[in-house]
């Protein structure tokens, strides 16, 4: 059963991140990004690792892939640009995906790591929480690394706030402040005006002539 | 019966598979920043398989650490791309060669 | 009363804190800060003045030692204290930056409380160099004051600053890299001779070396050194800097830095490698013979004050080399050590001399170029008619940098002369030729900047000196005067020092 | 009052009075008028000058020990101590009373001469100085103190020569007089050397005793044997050192050049300092270590040489000089070539003799001479001058008995001290003795012909100054004749009343320390029977003859026929040009030597420096850098993809590394 389900999920993860890489549209490979970590989540939830799996999907998918989606749609990208040299690059990108897997494999195959070598663990009784133990950890043996973390998260922040902001100097926008302590004087000035003759005196006077 | 190699080797081909989107998709800055989270998703696999198979969570700490990191890595990654759109009016990675010595 | 004080630590510390309180100060209200770095410098001079009046000079060992772990795995302490060599040194880096503030006090307009918060912290360093028993903090030290006089020209200089700055640090960088090596691999082969590494600088005297060890230190810091004396031929970047950086820059530079090299000569290379010394002791006889005479004629051919200054100065600090390495070619010569003592002590005397000598000299040229905004000498001529006190001091250090007895540049040149005859005729014959030299280019220069009638409008209205002026050239003159006419305090302050070490650099090191 | 003169304030007292009275007048320039600056100055010198005389005294006629202390301890450096004191004999006691009694008339004449100079009080602290110099110099006890005062005779000596600052002629002659003196220091600090490295000592007294058990210690300078090579008497090396001091002090050939240029200075520190005392100094040098130059007959004979030559030619330059103190300037270097063979002749005592009498009668000449540029307004050439006999009387008598001194006119004192010299040089055998006997033969000669022109062209003749000058023309003021007065009397009876104790007497049986071989005054002695007697002789023989042909010759020349001097220029042009080019010294030292120096400095400033060093080395290795990161910087794309290549490509280098 388990053996179905992580074949199938990793079926997933795998056509779809490579969907991810060839795809010409970025908001599709965004989709297929999100596929990529939902099945992953899947994947580690058999590896008994449930708080890090929902983390993944909150905050990959409900966050950061949103923002990526943000960006592509905001950005007026010119695709075909783009596009250019990727049948050019592919025998490359192939030669050098394989001699890195091989290379990979060669270590993680299964003289090392087979079974032989590390037993699969026994299941976690039903009532073992991975929150509370991933908890008691962090928030005792890592806690000044989670400090840090937390730091480098505002760092984060604010560096992507203060990277983005623009000041246009020529947008116009009420100032509250201003509006409230307005005074009278400001609005309205009283000008003395000098009186002037009326018109038919002047007339009289012509008639005079 | 699933077996360490198993999650190991999953790792290794989506970590391939991102290196291989590098090299495919190597003007579009976007696609490479999903490369680069596609590593570091099969990198997080492997240490979860670990932790898994060798029963210390501390190996899920570090995920969670590097899910922090990675967030703020895109975060920033992502602002950058923005500015740098705002500026340069492209994201074509071959137009940026301010670094040329 | 002060003897339960850290009093050298006091006398290094003080000036940087002082100097870090200066830069608090910001650089927008600077009589502030020019006041506070002259009470800074005054407490320093203050501070160090005990180091003396308290020191016993019968003494060859340290005195006013400190001793606090600073990295305890290697060995590396923050160890202090002076001997009869390093002592005087540390009084004049004192004396001498007093005189520096005054100097720059109304000529520095431009960010003026770090231009004073760099020498207080450059002052620190340096006496913090002169004061290290320990090798490892005397590099730190030695590294660091770097920092400082790279500000120090980089941002007051002249026009061509830049290329001054730069090739100031590469050149002093590059030779004290090599240093490093040296010490570290001296502190490892005392991991293998006595199981424990050092860094102790009289740990490091009594380490044996093989001969060729010996060689190799011996020439990396010989580089070391050569660089910052500076030694014919890595000088070059003396006059440069010396044209680029401001006026108390130069003094600093040539009164102090440059003792540091034949500190070093005085506390490394001969101590800790003699067999060494005793192996290559032509070689800085020949170069400090090549400094005497080439760099003579050099300074002759200056178009520019300064310039020729720095010159005369490479030209003067040959004799100091000289006189640090006659001891072997005298016992071969006159089979016996006499005049050995009077080599190294003449070199001593002759850096705190060219200390004050030559302070002076880039002060006088100082004052002129505030007013001129020039230091070619063309653009001068007839100074005195305008400029009588200006004139008096010029003469009067211009006559002591030619070494006339009665001043201090007489007394070391004299006694290196004499020991240097003593080793061979022709390096007193050599030697002495700056007695010509000297005289020539100093007073040419004097001749057609001081002397003759007034050449053009702006000599003319030219002020003489102010108060302040007068008051730092007139404390020079009497510094000058006075270890001219009586060297016996100065130099009894270094005998059981210099005994020692003569003593010490006899014995061969080989086992 | 001076109950006790070996104690040892009264000779700091002479020292200092002059030094406190310069040092008053310099450093208050501004605040003191100028009666209290020479007031100051004129004290200090004249209580030097009472005390000098009571110290001649207890010396001359007391007959006291000599007296040798030390005031401090300048240093101690190496178990040698180095320290500034007093030796006060015979010798020095004479050249006290010779220096404060000149330094006090020239004192004096100076209110006169420099009245409307601005730099009066300036001047008044100058001599004020010098006095001071030269009492450390000659009462010093050892080396070191001598150097001293050596020197700074010659700061002052520049100040002096550059006190007109404004006139280019005078600021270039006094950096050459200080240049050139600086060549004889060279040789003298070296000398000094050697004594130390010999003795381990400077002290005179130690220095002294211990010379001749040093006599044998020989220096190999030259290695090999050609030429100059092998070893070399210690003793000789050391002596020609010392004596290259003395030949850049005393002004002998080929060091002399910048004794005629002093005279850019004012006419009473040529009188000072440039005739009287300071250019002795070299002389008594020579005269306090003839300990040492005894032992080495080849320095003698050097110095015989050098003295000789000096004596003789620049007696010749003497006769073509125009400007009135120049002439007097050559007849000083003659007279000192003179005193300088007296040295190599081993008649020590006849060298001070010498330089005693001619610091009496050539500062009379020079103040005469300034004394007549006062009345001529400045004009220094002697063309435009002629007949001041009528407006100067005293000058022109003054001047007459100074000619005749310095001529050696018997009974005056010159004639003492110059006939006294020829005579030792004829008795000595030393190597060049013959050489110098003819030469200072011929010197007399000369000397009378220069002198006289010199005397008959300003005094007498035709009236050749303008007429707004004549106008003027009068006798010049008591503050510069009386010192001419004073010096007139010592110019002519000084000789005579001196010479029996002095030079035939045990005056200098202390101080000075001749052998036997070279003794040739204890070989005159034998022969002379008082002063009057040695006129007698004197008139009998060869230095008479030829000083009366000098006079008759100069007479003929300049008083008779005036017109024949321009004809026979005409007909020597050669000879002419050679000594009006000074034998080519000038020139010589200008274009080869201060050429040379300058062409050497920029050879190896540009060259050396800026090219080789500069350009090649540092810059050089910094344009390599340059140029290799100039082709390495292609490497560097710009594009982002190629760095992630390359990473990646170094990733799995790195992996390929861990795994097999």
């Amino acid at each position: 059963m388990e053996t179905i389900v992580f074949y199938v999920f990793s079926a997933f993860m795998i056509l779809s991140a490579l969907m991810v890489i060839t795809v010409h549209n970025p908001v599709r490979a965004a989709f297929f990004l999100v596929l990529t970590f939902f099945s992953s989540a899947a994947v580690w939830l058999l590896l008994e690792a449930e708080f890090l799996a929902i983390i993944l999907i909150i905050v990959y998918v409900g966050a950061v892939m949103v923002l990526f989606l943000f960006v592509v749609m905001m950005l007026d990208v010119n695709l075909a640009e783009l596009k250019k040299g990727f049948v050019k690059n592919l025998p490359l990108a192939v030669i050098v995906a394989l001699a890195m897997f091989a290379m990979i494999f060669m270590v993680v195959g299964g003289e090392q790591f087979g079974v032989q070598n590390f037993a699969v663990p026994e299941r976690h009784a039903a009532d073992y929480s991975n929150v509370s133990a991933l908890g008691q950890l962090l928030y005792t043996e890592y806690v000044y690394s989670f400090e840090i973390a937390a730091v480098i998260l505002l760092v984060g922040i604010v560096a992507a706030i203060s990277l983005t902001l623009r000041r246009r100097p020529n947008t116009r926008h009420q100032k509250v402040e201003d509006q409230v302590a307005v005074k009278g004087a400001d609005r309205l000035r009283v000008v003395k005006v000098e009186s002037q003759p009326r018109k038919h005196t002047i007339d009289n006077a012509e008639v005079k002539k | 019966m699933l077996t360490l190699t198993h999650f190991l080797v999953l790792g290794a081909i989506l970590f391939s598979i991102s290196l291989a989107g590098v090299f495919i998709n190597r003007k579009n800055v976007i696609i490479l920043l999903m490369c680069v989270e596609l590593m570091l998703l099969a990198v997080n696999t492997n240490f979860i398989a670990f932790s898994h198979f060798l029963g210390d969570t501390a190996g899920q700490v570090f995920v969670f650490f590097i899910l922090t990191v990675a967030a703020a890595e895109a975060a920033i990654g992502l602002a950058i791309l923005v500015v740098l759109f705002r500026n340069k009016r492209t994201i074509n990675v071959e137009e940026l060669d301010t670094l040329k010595g | 009363m002060f003897s339960n004080l850290p009093l050298l630590s006091l006398v290094i510390w003080t000036p940087i804190i002082g100097g870090m309180l200066v830069l608090a100060t910001g650089s927008k209200n600077n009589i502030e800060a020019k006041v506070l770095s002259l009470l800074v410098s005054l407490v320093t001079l203050v501070l160090s003045i005990p180091l003396w009046t308290q020191f016993d000079v019968s003494l060859a060992s340290m005195q006013f030692e400190e001793l606090i772990p600073w990295i305890s795995s290697f060995h590396i302490n923050y160890h202090i204290g002076i001997d009869g060599i390093s002592m005087p040194l540390i009084l004049l880096t004192t004396f001498i930056t007093v005189i520096v503030i005054i100097a720059g006090w109304k000529v520095i307009t431009y960010k003026t409380a770090q231009y004073m918060a760099a020498f207080l912290i450059l002052e620190g360093l340096m006496i913090g160099a002169f004061a290290s028993v320990d090798a490892m903090l005397f590099y730190v030290f030695w590294e660091a004051l770097l920092i400082p006089m790279f500000v120090i020209i980089g941002i007051w200089g002249g026009p061509n600053r830049v290329y001054a700055t730069i090739k100031f640090f590469l050149y002093t960088f590059l030779g004290s890299v090599l240093m490093l090596i040296s010490l570290l691999y001296m502190y490892m082969h005392a991991v293998d001779v006595n199981g424990v590494g050092t860094f102790n600088i009289q740990d490091l005297h009594k380490l044996p070396l093989s001969l060729n060890a010996q060689i190799l230190i011996f020439l990396s810091f010989l580089l070391a050194f050569a660089v910052k004396v500076p030694m014919w031929p890595v000088h070059t970047w003396l006059p440069d800097a010396h044209v680029e950086a401001p006026t108390g820059g130069s003094v600093i530079l040539a009164a102090i830095m440059l003792k540091l090299g034949g500190y070093g000569f005085v506390r490394f290379s001969l101590p800790i490698t003699p067999d060494a010394s005793m192996t290559l002791d032509w070689l800085v006889i020949l170069l400090s013979l090549i400094a005497i005479v080439y760099i003579g004629f050099v300074a002759l051919v200056q178009a520019d004050m300064k310039k020729l200054i720095a010159y005369s100065s490479i030209s003067h600090m040959g004799f100091v080399t000289l006189g640090f390495f006659l001891l072997w070619k005298i016992t071969d010569n006159t089979g016996s050590a006499s005049g050995a003592v009077l080599g190294l002590e003449g070199g001593m005397v002759q850096m705190i001399s060219h200390g004050f000598i030559s302070a002076a000299m880039f002060l006088s040229v100082g004052v002129l170029y505030d007013r001129m905004h020039s230091r070619m000498i063309k653009d001068y001529g007839g100074v005195v008619n305008t400029m009588p006190a200006f004139a008096t001091f010029a003469v009067f250090f211009a006559m002591a940098n030619a070494g006339l007895p009665g001043t201090s540049g007489f007394v070391g040149e004299f006694m290196v002369i004499m020991a240097a005859f003593k080793a061979n005729f022709w390096y007193a014959f050599l030697a002495a030729i700056t007695l010509i030299l000297g005289a020539a280019y100093t007073l040419w220069m004097i001749k057609r900047v001081v002397f003759g009638p007034i050449v053009n409008e702006q000599v003319e209205h030219l002020d003489d000196m102010s108060g302040r002026e007068f008051f730092m050239m007139l404390l020079l003159a009497f510094a000058v005067l006075i270890i001219g006419l009586y060297p016996a305090p100065l130099l009894e302050v270094m005998h059981a020092s210099i005994d020692n070490l003569v003593a010490h650099i006899s014995i061969s090191k080989i086992q | 009052m001076f109950e006790n003169y070996s104690d040892s304030q009264v000779y700091l007292a002479i020292v200092l009075a002059p030094l406190i009275g310069s040092i008053i007048a310099g450093v208050f320039n501004a605040y003191i008028s100028r009666a209290v600056a020479h007031t100051v100055t004129i004290a200090g010198v004249a209580i030097s000058f009472i005390l000098a005389m009571f110290v001649f005294k207890y010396f001359a006629f007391d007959g006291a020990q000599a007296y040798n202390e030390t005031v401090y301890t300048w240093m101690v450096s190496d178990g040698i101590r180095f320290e500034v004191g007093f030796l006060i004999d015979n010798l020095t006691s004479m050249m006290l009373v010779v220096v404060s009694f000149v330094s006090l008339m020239v004192h004096l004449y100076t209110i006169g001469y420099m009245q409307e100079d601005p730099g009066y009080k300036r001047f008044f602290s100058y001599i004020s100085l010098f006095t001071f110099s030269m009492y450390m110099l000659v009462m010093s006890n050892n080396f070191l103190q001598l150097f001293f005062g050596w020197e700074a005779v010659g700061l002052v000596s520049y100040l002096l020569i550059g006190f007109y600052y404004k006139k280019e002629s005078a600021i270039f002659a006094n950096m050459k007089a200080f240049i050139v003196n600086r060549v004889g220091d060279f040789g003298f600090i070296l000398g000094i050397a050697g004594v130390l490295m010999v003795f381990n000592t400077l002290d005179y007294a130690d220095v002294f005793a211990m010379a001749n058990s040093k006599a044998d210690l020989t220096i190999e300078i030259i290695p090999g044997d050609f030429l100059f090579g092998g070893e070399w008497s210690m003793m000789t090396v050391i002596c020609i050192l010392l004596f290259i001091g003395a030949m850049g002090k005393s002004a002998q050939v080929p060091l002399h050049v910048w004794l005629p240029d002093s005279m850019e200075g004012p006419t009473p520190i040529s009188a000072l300092i440039h005739a009287a005392t300071m250019v002795t100094a070299g002389i008594f040098m020579v005269t306090r270590m003839s300990p040492l130059f005894e032992l080495s007959e080849t320095a003698l004979s050097f110095i015989l040489v050098i003295g000789a030559i000096t004596a003789l030619f620049m007696g010749f330059l003497g006769i073509i000089q125009n400007d009135i103190k120049r002439v007097v300037a050559y007849s000083t270097l003659s007279q000192l070539g003179y005193m300088t063979v007296a040295l190599g002749a081993s008649a020590y005592s006849a060298a001070v003799f010498h330089l005693m009498t001619h610091a009496f009668f050539k500062a009379l000449l020079f103040l005469a001479a300034g004394s007549v540029i006062i009345g001529m307004h400045h004009v220094q050439d002697i063309r435009k001058m002629g007949g001041l006999k009528k407006y100067m009387p005293i000058t022109y008598w003054t001047s007459l008995l100074g000619t005749l001194a310095l001529i050696g006119f018997p009974g005056f004192s010159g004639f003492y001290s110059k006939d006294s010299i020829i005579e030792a040089v004829h008795a000595s055998s030393i190597a060049g003795s013959d050489f110098a006997y003819y030469a200072v033969l011929a010197g007399v000669f000369i000397t009378a012909l220069y002198s006289l022109r010199l005397f008959f062209i300003v005094f007498h003749g035709e009236e050749r100054m303008d007429h707004h000058t004549k106008e003027h023309l009068k006798e010049s003021p008591w503050v510069v004749t009386v010192p001419l007065v004073l010096l007139a009397i010592p110019s002519v009876i000084i000789g005579g009343m001196t010479i029996s104790s002095v030079l035939y007497g045990d005056y200098f049986n202390n101080v000075v320390i001749v052998q036997q071989a070279h003794d040739v005054l204890g070989h005159l002695k034998e022969t002379y029977h008082g002063p009057l007697s040695m006129i007698l002789h004197g008139i009998t023989q060869a230095p008479f003859f030829l000083m009366v042909a000098g006079i008759a010759t100069a007479w003929y020349l300049y008083m008779k026929n005036p017109e024949l001097p321009a004809k026979i220029k005409g007909s020597f042009g050669l000879i002419y040009d050679i000594l009006d080019n000074k034998y080519g010294f000038d020139t010589f030292n200008e274009k080869v030597i201060a050429g040379g120096t300058r062409g050497l400095g920029n050879i190896f400033s540009k060259f050396g420096d800026i090219m080789i060093i500069d350009g090649f080395v540092v810059n050089g290795s910094a344009k390599s850098v340059a140029w290799f990161s100039g082709i390495i910087r292609h490497v560097q794309t710009g594009y982002l993809y190629h760095y992630a290549f390359a990473m990646i490509l170094g990733l799995i280098g790195l992996l390929a590394l861990v795994i097999f």
